[in-house]
């Protein structure tokens, strides 16, 4: 709760800097600032100290889950910022304005990671969403910028009057927005739940990517200034996972036998889509674009399964995630090409950062010792712990194997061939914040508890 | 005190020390050094295993236990040995022989460089340390390793020309030649352990009796395709001829004396299971009779001198099993030791003629050679003389305690029998009149430096002769004298348990066995007169035609294995790497690569740029989701 | 503790080494390093108590792991060989120039730290992090030094091994699902009773992943590439200790655990064995590439290892423990030489070479002999495990005992095809300047000679190190 | 059937028509002007429902504000043509075939649950009709003032973003 | 009334909005078209309130219930009109460029 509010001050901070501070540089310094602050009042609503106040008529519910989850993306954001953060001055002028929308997105994060109503839920959601539609347009004379944008204004919004649909069909059937559900008694579902149900899974399956609703995601990863798609594809989308986990736990949770297989064939069509046509592509980028799908089909045993074994897989799979995309993302901004020849030779030229490149790569292929492994083993375990479909497993490997051929073609690139991979001012500093990025990750693969998911039982 | 058969391990030790030190110390050595060193040990072997003969014959024997070799939960196969009256006389056969073809090859190796020279001693030596394993192992394994261990002292004697691919060809066909015979040998071992969960001699013997006759005669076959292999009977004699390539005394002491012989000396061991597996037995004898008989027809057209022994060898071999399947097991060991003397002496005189001739091999070639060479001249005259079976020399008595033993068993074997015997003789002396005989037919040069060899050949060469001459008389059948025949007094023990088990009484009277004698000797000195008259004369020349040229050709067998086992085995592997490898389950694999790039080319086209597609899509996404979430569940 | 030591040393090392720019230094701290391992591993062999041998520390208890290590006789047998593997690859290597020879060590120590763990693990999960992370520093191995295919062949190896590995996941994460305790721990699974389907399915999950490692027809096809292209150093931990790994886990792991649907599949797996034992022996008889040759080879050694493994024999078991010592030394024996081959005359095809017997007849002799062991010679270390393989097979069926017999007559063809090829005969233009190893080299193939004839001749020692592990197998197919 | 019923009907005939008109409307000004109708025509429900502040609230912000500036955007951009490019004829029908089936869809479902309903005898479920007074502001206003303060708070960040981002997307010269 | 007609009634209005982004190449159309759904949602969701209301009041005739989803309407309106400021932002940004709201001159992005 703290950090909603404070997000949405520091965004509002953030807008009136930029009428008094004249060295965009410094929105950096600003915006980390506010980060930290958020943090803190995140540490302290961990420990129930909440600066506001802590009745919200029900409309939240404020938990470990969401609140670590916060910290998760509160973390990879301060990350983001120190190691992506100057790249943001080469999109546009207004560094002030977008740092702003990111605090407000930050905002729409807190919330849907405690919603506990649709109305907060729907609204976390636009919060997010509006923000991304200009952030992707950002760069305005860039006309992919602006085709990203449009398209994905114009299928976000279609997929909010999906959400609603949902919504109103899930009010129809039970007289209220609040979020818990009874478990259902009869042996058919109401067909207004049904149809509810559907219209809210399509609704999130869109916000985090999933096949057959992914086509916004390469374009607009691809179309949006490389910054912001860092952004984009990591801390958003996790919090969009988050929703979908805490929708689907809390409201039909005690109904999974009659949507699991809906789920299932979601998850299994992001798999294949994501991973197959990762394969053929040509930009890092846009591979990306295809991986991050890929991965969200990981992340759908989450909702599949939910269960605790889920919900912890599910932070420690967002924090694996953000922390991996974000560097490579990070390094990504920084090249002069974004084709995988232009990485060819980097391990030459940069070979730390080729190093830890490669562990962000190893671990978004889910390699051991990098968090990536345990938070697919967290994924996969909490699936078989509910369900039996052992073929939709089968299927997770097989492609989880096919996306090794996509995330080892950059290491291929880096170490193996030959060529003068372009990476422009790499700064020290920069070299720092990735290695601890890098360590973080490994650290997560070998001490996922008392770095994080011992949290989770404080509460 | 303990028995002093349990130092019966100094035997092979001697040897196996000799192969060290020359073999490491092979750069270092000189010539001299080596050869005492190589000579030195057998000799000190052969001195060890006198010894220790005296003290079997004596009526001593033991089985030795050394170490623990294979000693699992299941079973254990220590390593030990057999010291009895058929390994001691296996010893001296062995160490003696080998002593003298030791000496003989100080002188015949001499042209080769130190390195080299010691190199073949190493070899020699290793070899003697690997038949003398042989003949000593307790149990099947240790024998096994003597006999896989004498293979591989063949091969690398056998290509010990190295330069030469056309005898590492042969000296490779010999290795896998034993192997196919080994392979037969193990699964016969497997059987045993299987069987009898022991494969130690006496354990195995005395569990004979109560296996199945189906298993023995399995294990026994088993046994005697590993026996055709290392013995050359058909169907996997090929490799012996070839084995030629070797150098001489390799050729007497490995393809002649010693290693062709361990067949013998396996069945001969195993002689309970056989004597129980009377299938078996029969179908030894067959194939011995059809080796000796076969061979023999070839060795007629051959004109290489080590060719003509070497088949002759074959043929010999032949006789020795048709007396092992007709149960004459003494006759058979007899049969060993007479030819280890007259093959080892005939060999050593071809070698002495070949180093005589410069690496001359073809007796088309030679001729007259009788007054450059006396002493080989004699020496092989008595040798010839040996192996055609006229008395009193050896050949004889061995021989023809096999063939009045096959004449028990069937008539039939006696008379194919004799008939191979008076080819024998014909060959023999063919060999004997073109070289020794006539005029020589060399170049002028060669005639020039023909010489008498050095006494370091000379002497094996007349020790072997004497031993030729008299071996016999240690097996003297009972139509001459009663219990004169000391080696089967002293070998009784071995086959005491066979003995009994067949009981069989001798239903040959002395008349008709003299009369068969005479009519093998008879026979056998027609064929030598007419070979002496035809080849001393008028050797043959030219090239042979006809049904002699097929002989010539050996049957033409080299080449029909070609094409019925080496030609499709390449033709299957070529088949395997580049169909079922290349094209099969690496395409597979590699398609499932391809099918996942063409997926991908694919699918990546439903990402068309087009927001309205992409709507439509989802659009159908939705429907379908619907359907299935609203209808199909 | 010593378990613990047994990682932590090359790991440590292994990390360190990527910080050391001097390539000679490199060199000698990766020998040092494995020397130590090696003296710990023989320290190993002295002690028999569970505080020496043993190491337990919590560490995901919300899954059920802990990182617990241990070593029992078949565990010390192959920590021995891997221990002795890696001083004998670093001093044969000594004289062969790497690019980036500090990346060379430190990712070859960083494998032998995964290898050992895979033979330490005493926890499922444990286990397979350590699987895992023995083949990440094999591919970058082979993908950096390798051949000019390197990057292709590489990447398949890596994919298909790894995919393997993730349906083992499944089966692994399956298999804790069932386990009351949930626990991965070696012992409780041991307690586990699963009812057949169960069995059934898990087994192969389990297999598979085994199957490729080994690998066993038809899943060998990465084989052969990746031992032609990766540097022969590679080649050596890959071919020598590595498909140990598998056959290691077919007895932690899979026999012990899924003992009914063992003894359901083994004719189907021995079949497959066997006819990839035939298989391999033809193919290798028409390879000209030496790799290749002696890759082949080893596909049909395995072959046997795996076909007597699940004959279930006491004979046979107890052969495939001698024999994975004994394999891993012979054919790091043949790598040896073949990188010497190679380094002298830039090229591994038999066609080019030739008489080097002439030039080079310390390398000819010691080859002869590595190349006689490898076709399992009497008082050679190959023998003593491939006879008591063929007397277990031959107790489970004659006739994969028969079909399998054939691939003896077949390794002779093939290898003295070898021999003779590259040793014998005449040398040409290539071969003509060849001159003779050096010393260290010597050395390195000495002790292997000796280790061959020492296990050959008195394989008692390694025989009792691993009887407890086949007593303990063989139970269970009782 | 009584009045209420009557102007159901007619609203929702006029609701449907229009919003196909919507569709059909070459000239965007004329979809504009089509979808006011439809907006209208909802408004005349809320009517029905006895739901006056959003009556109100559709007419000023939908009807009035939201379709203004529709229509000057569209004015802006001189878009007041029928020239307006015909997506390709499959596609369209592709959609309408689409739109239809997603209709069908629902319909079979909703019939089938009325077919369930009707075998367990169920009561029809009703809408309170023109009267209940949860649609009047006064009752509104406290709600959203009391329980639902922290969403009305909270869209108010929806708000600033948007604003921001107008800016941010609206401003000419970089 | 029964809810039915209600439902189909905002049923009907959503799928043409539905098909309209579907056959509609004019960004501006297709955004109308979305907005057409956005109220079928509203239009089905005060019918809803009314009939919970209406269920309740039988039994406590001064209840609130059916509030909250007008207020959820009120919501959406309010999310819509920011979305529309925003999304016509976009749209004549994307004018100003390239003089088209086609939307299939939209594949700069694809594959």
């Amino acid at each position: 709760m703290n950090v909603i509010v404070l997000s949405a001050v520091w965004g509002v901070v953030m807008m009136f800097s930029g009428l008094f501070i004249a060295d965009k540089s410094k929105a950096k310094v600003v915006a980390a600032i506010g980060l930290i602050v958020l943090l803190v009042g995140n540490y302290f609503d961990l420990h129930h100290q909440s600066f506001t106040l802590s009745d919200f008529n029900g409309l939240l519910h404020v938990d470990s889950f969401g609140l670590i989850f916060t910290s998760i993306a509160l973390v990879s954001t301060l990350l983001y910022l120190l190691l992506t953060g100057s790249e943001m001055e080469k999109v546009g002028n207004h560094i002030f304005e977008y740092w702003a929308l990111i605090f407000f997105v930050l905002c729409g994060v807190a919330l849907v990671a405690v919603y506990n109503n649709f109305l907060m839920l729907f609204l976390g959601i636009e919060i997010i969403s509006i923000p991304l539609y200009i952030l992707t347009g950002a760069d305005k004379r860039n006309l992919k910028s602006n085709e990203g944008s449009l398209k994905y204004f114009l299928m976000g919004s279609f997929s909010t009057g999906i959400m609603l649909m949902g919504i109103a069909f899930i009010y129809g059937a039970r007289g209220t927005f609040a979020l818990e559900m009874p478990p259902i008694t009869t042996t058919h579902l109401p067909v207004m739940i049904a149809i509810g149900l559907t219209f809210l899974a399509i609704a999130l399956s869109f916000k985090v990517s999933a096949a057959p609703f992914h086509f916004w995601t390469p374009d607009v990863y691809d179309g949006a200034p490389t910054v912001f798609t860092s952004f984009m594809a990591t801390v958003v989308k996790a919090a969009g996972f988050i929703a979908f986990v805490r929708l689907f736990e809390v409201s039909f949770g005690g109904m999974t036998d009659y949507w699991q297989f809906t789920i299932a064939l979601i998850i299994v069509t992001t798999l294949v889509v994501g991973n197959i046509t990762a394969v053929f592509q040509q930009s890092i980028k846009r591979m990306l674009a295809y991986s991050s799908i890929a991965q969200a089909g990981f992340m759908l045993f989450a909702v599949y399964a939910v269960n605790a074994l889920a919900k912890e897989g599910i932070l420690l799979y967002a924090a694996a995630y953000c922390l991996a995309t974000i560097g490579i993302f990070a390094v990504l901004v920084k090249m002069k090409d974004y084709t995988f020849e232009g990485f060819n030779g980097l391990a030459k030229q940069q070979p730390l950062v080729a190093f830890l490149t490669t562990i962000f790569l190893l671990s978004l292929a889910g390699i051991p010792l990098t968090a990536g492994f345990l938070a697919k083993y967290y994924m996969v375990a909490s699936a078989m712990k509910s369900g039996t479909y052992i073929w939709l497993l089968l299927i997770a490997m097989l492609s989880a194997a096919v996306s090794v051929y996509y995330y080892f073609r950059v290491i291929q690139a880096m170490y193996f061939k030959q060529g003068d991979a372009a990476a422009s001012d790499i700064t020290p500093t920069f070299k720092v914040v990735l290695a601890i990025t890098a360590g973080l990750i490994i650290l997560l693969g070998i001490f996922p508890n008392s770095l994080l998911l011992d949290w989770f039982h404080l509460f | 005190m303990s028995n002093i058969l349990e130092y019966i391990w100094l035997v092979p030790l001697f040897p196996l020390i000799g192969f060290l030190i020359n073999g490491l110390g092979r750069n270092y050595l000189s010539k001299t050094f080596v050869s005492i060193i190589g000579c030195g040990v057998l000799l000190a072997s052969f001195a060890a295993s006198v010894y220790f003969f005296m003290s079997v014959k004596s009526g001593n024997s033991e089985v030795v236990h050394l170490f623990d070799f294979i000693s699992t939960n299941s079973i254990n196969i220590p390593f030990e040995f057999q010291a009895d009256a058929l390994s001691s006389l296996f010893l001296l056969i062995i160490t003696g022989v080998g002593f003298l073809i030791h000496l003989y090859s100080t002188a015949y190796m001499h042209e080769e460089s130190s390195t080299h020279f010691a190199r073949y001693f190493a070899y020699l030596n290793l070899f003697v340390f690997s038949m003398l394993l042989l003949v000593l192992g307790g149990n099947y394994v240790i024998m096994f390793i003597g006999w896989e261990g004498v293979g591989l002292c063949s091969y690398l004697l056998i290509g010990y020309w190295f330069k030469n691919t056309d005898y590492n060809n042969a000296a490779k066909k010999a290795f896998i030649m034993n192997r196919i015979g080994d392979l037969g040998f193990l699964l016969a071992v497997f059987w045993m352990i299987q069987q009898f969960n022991s494969v130690s001699f006496g354990e195995v013997f005395a569990k004979s009796p109560q296996a199945s006759v189906a298993v023995l005669t399995g294990i026994t076959l088993l046994l005697f395709v590993g026996a055709t292999g290392k013995s050359a009977q058909i169907p996997l004699y090929t490799w012996l001829p070839d084995a030629m390539a070797g150098p001489t005394p390799v050729s007497a002491l490995i393809h002649a004396a010693t290693m062709v012989t361990a067949g013998i000396y396996m069945i001969a061991r195993s002689n309970v299971m056989y004597t129980l597996a009377p299938t078996t037995q029969t179908v030894v004898a067959v194939v011995g009779l059809a080796t000796a008989i076969f061979a023999a027809t070839i060795a007629i057209k051959q004109n290489d001198i080590k060719k003509v022994l070497a088949y002759s060898t074959v043929s010999q071999l032949g006789y020795m099993f048709l007396g092992l399947g007709v149960g004459a097991y003494t006759g058979a060991v007899f049969h060993v030791m007479t030819h280890a003397f007259f093959k080892a002496l005939l060999f050593l005189g071809a070698g002495s003629v070949i180093h005589a001739m410069h690496h001359e091999q073809d007796i088309r070639n030679m001729g007259g050679l009788r007054k450059k060479l006396p002493i080989t001249h004699l020496t092989f005259l008595l040798g010839c003389i040996a192996i055609a079976g006229i008395p009193p020399f050896s050949g004889f008595f061995s021989k023809d305690e096999i063939l009045a033993a096959a004449y028990e068993a069937n008539p039939v074997y006696w008379i194919i029998g004799v008939a191979g015997a008076m080819m024998t003789a014909f060959y023999m002396f063919r060999l004997y009149a073109t070289t020794f005989l006539g005029s020589f037919r060399g170049t002028q040069e060669k005639e020039h430096h023909l010489h008498e060899s050095p006494a370091a050949m000379t002497i094996p060469l007349i020790v072997l002769a004497i031993l030729a001459v008299v071996g016999g008389f240690v097996g003297i059948p009972k139509v001459f004298a009663e219990n004169a025949h000391s080696l089967e007094h002293f070998l009784s023990p071995i086959f005491a348990q066979s003995e009994e088990l067949v009981k069989k009484e001798h239903a040959l009277d002395h008349t008709k066995e003299i009369g068969l004698m005479a009519a093998s000797v008879i026979l056998a000195l027609i064929a030598i007169s007419y070979a002496l008259n035809r080849f001393s004369k008028k050797p043959e020349l030219k090239e042979a035609e006809g049904f002699g040229k097929i002989l010539a050709n050996k049957l033409y067998v080299d080449e029909m294995y070609d094409a019925i086992i080496g030609k499709p085995l390449k033709a299957i592997s070529a088949f395997f790497n580049n169909v079922i490898e290349k094209a099969g389950i690496d395409g597979f694999v590699n398609g499932i690569g391809d099918g996942v790039q063409y997926a991908s080319r694919q699918l990546r086209l439903l990402q068309s740029g087009q927001v309205g597609s992409y709507i439509l899509l989802m659009v159908i996404g939705i429907i379908i989701l619907f359907i299935i979430q609203l209808f199909v569940q | 503790m010593l378990a613990l030591l047994l990682i932590l040393i090359p790991l440590v090392t292994g990390v360190a080494a990527f910080f050391i720019k001097n390539e000679k230094v490199v060199k000698s701290w990766a020998l040092l390093s494995a020397v130590v391992a090696l003296g710990i591993s023989l320290a190993t062999l002295y002690y028999t108590d569970t505080t020496h041998l043993t190491f337990t520390k919590e560490w995901l208890p919300d899954l059920g792991s802990s990182f617990s290590v241990g070593l029992d006789g078949m565990g010390k047998m192959l920590t021995l060989l891997t221990a002795i593997a890696f001083p004998i690859i670093f001093i044969s290597t000594k004289h062969s120039t790497y690019k980036d020879a500090n990346q060379f060590y430190g990712l070859m120590l960083l494998s032998q730290a995964g290898l050992m763990g895979v033979f330490l693990s005493t926890d499922l999960l444990l286990f397979y992090f350590f699987w895992e992370l023995a083949l990440v520093p094999a591919y970058f191995l082979c993908s950096k030094w390798g051949g000019e295919k390197r990057i292709s062949v590489t990447f398949k190896f890596f994919i298909y091994t790894f995919l393997g590995s993730l349906i083992m996941l499944i089966g692994i994460l399956y298999l804790y699902i069932l386990n009351p305790e949930k626990s991965f721990a070696l012992q409780s699974i041991y307690k586990m009773t699963l009812n057949n389907r169960a069995q059934d399915i898990l087994f192969w999950m389990f297999f598979l992943a085994f199957a490729i490692k080994m690998p066993i027809f038809p899943f060998h096809t990465w084989q052969p590439d990746t031992y032609e292209q990766s540097p022969t150093a590679t080649t050596m931990v890959l071919s020598g200790i590595m498909v140990k790994m598998g056959l290691f886990a077919v007895v932690r792991w899979l026999l012990p655990v899924f003992p009914h649907a063992a003894r359901g599949f083994d004719n189907i797996i021995i079949g497959l064995s066997v006819t990839g034992m035939i298989y391999a022996s033809c193919i290798a008889i028409v390879q000209d590439d030496l790799k290749r040759l002696v890759a082949y080879s080893s596909i049909a050694h395995i072959g046997l290892m795996s076909a007597a493994l699940f004959a279930g024999k006491a004979n046979g078991v107890q052969g495939v423990m001698v024999q994975m010592f004994n394999h891993g030394i012979n054919i790091i024996g043949l790598w040896i030489v073949i990188e010497l081959t190679e380094r002298q005359f830039g090229t591994r095809k038999m066609s080019e070479l030739g008489g080097l017997a002439q030039k080079a007849p310390a390398l000819a002799i010691l080859l002869v002999i590595v190349a006689l062991a490898n076709v399992a010679l009497p008082l050679t270390n190959g023998f003593v495990g491939e006879f008591l393989m063929f007397t277990g097979l031959y107790q489970f069926n004659v006739w994969y005992t028969v079909v399998a017999g054939l691939s003896i007559i077949l390794a002779a063809i093939y290898t003295l095809n070898m021999i003779q090829k590259v040793f014998y005969g005449n040398t040409n233009a290539l071969t003509e300047q060849a001159v003779d190893i050096r010393l260290n080299e010597k050395l390195v193939l000495s002790v292997l000679v000796i280790l061959i004839f020492a296990m050959g001749v008195y394989p008692k020692p390694i025989i009792e190190l691993t009887q407890a592990s086949v007593n303990s197998l063989v139970s269970v197919f009782k | 059937m009584n009045v209420t019923e009557i102007l159901f009907w007619i609203l929702s005939a006029l609701a449907i028509g229009s919003a196909l008109m919507v569709l059909l409307s070459k000239n965007p000004v004329h979809s504009v002007l089509w979808l006011i109708m439809v907006f209208f025509a909802i408004s005349g429900h809320y009517i029905l429902l006895n739901a006056q502040f959003l009556f109100i609230v559709n007419l000023i912000v939908y009807a009035g504000a939201i379709m203004v500036l529709f229509l000057f955007v569209i004015m802006l951009m001189n878009l007041n043509t029928d020239t307006e490019p015909q997506k390709n004829k499959w596609l369209r029908l592709a959609g309408v075939v689409a739109g239809g089936c997603l209709m069908l869809v629902f319909v079979a479902a909703f019939r089938e649950a009325e077919i369930q309903r009707q075998q367990a005898n169920a009561a029809v479920r009703l809408v309170q009709m023109g009267e209940g007074n949860i649609g009047l502001i006064e009752n509104l206003g406290k709600a959203l003032f009391h329980e639902y303060v922290l969403p009305f708070e909270i869209s108010s960040v929806l708000f600033l973003s948007a604003m921001v981002g107008a800016v941010v997307i609206g401003k000419k010269g970089d | 009334m029964p809810i039915n007609y209600y439902i189909f009634l905002a049923l009907a209005l959503f799928c043409i909005g539905v098909a309209g982004v579907l056959t509609r190449r004019n960004a501006i159309i297709i955004f109308m078209c979305i907005e057409l759904m956005l109220n079928a949602v509203n239009l089905l969701l005060v019918a809803f309130s009314k009939m919970h209301h209406l269920d309740v009041m039988q039994t406590n005739p001064a209840t609130t219930v059916g509030t909250d989803a007008q207020l959820f309407v009120f919501f959406i309106m309010v999310v819509a009109a920011a979305e529309v400021s925003v999304g016509l932002a976009i749209i004549v940004m994307m004018y100003r460029n390239t003089h088209s709201i086609d939307i299939n001159f939209l594949n700069r992005l694809k594959h």
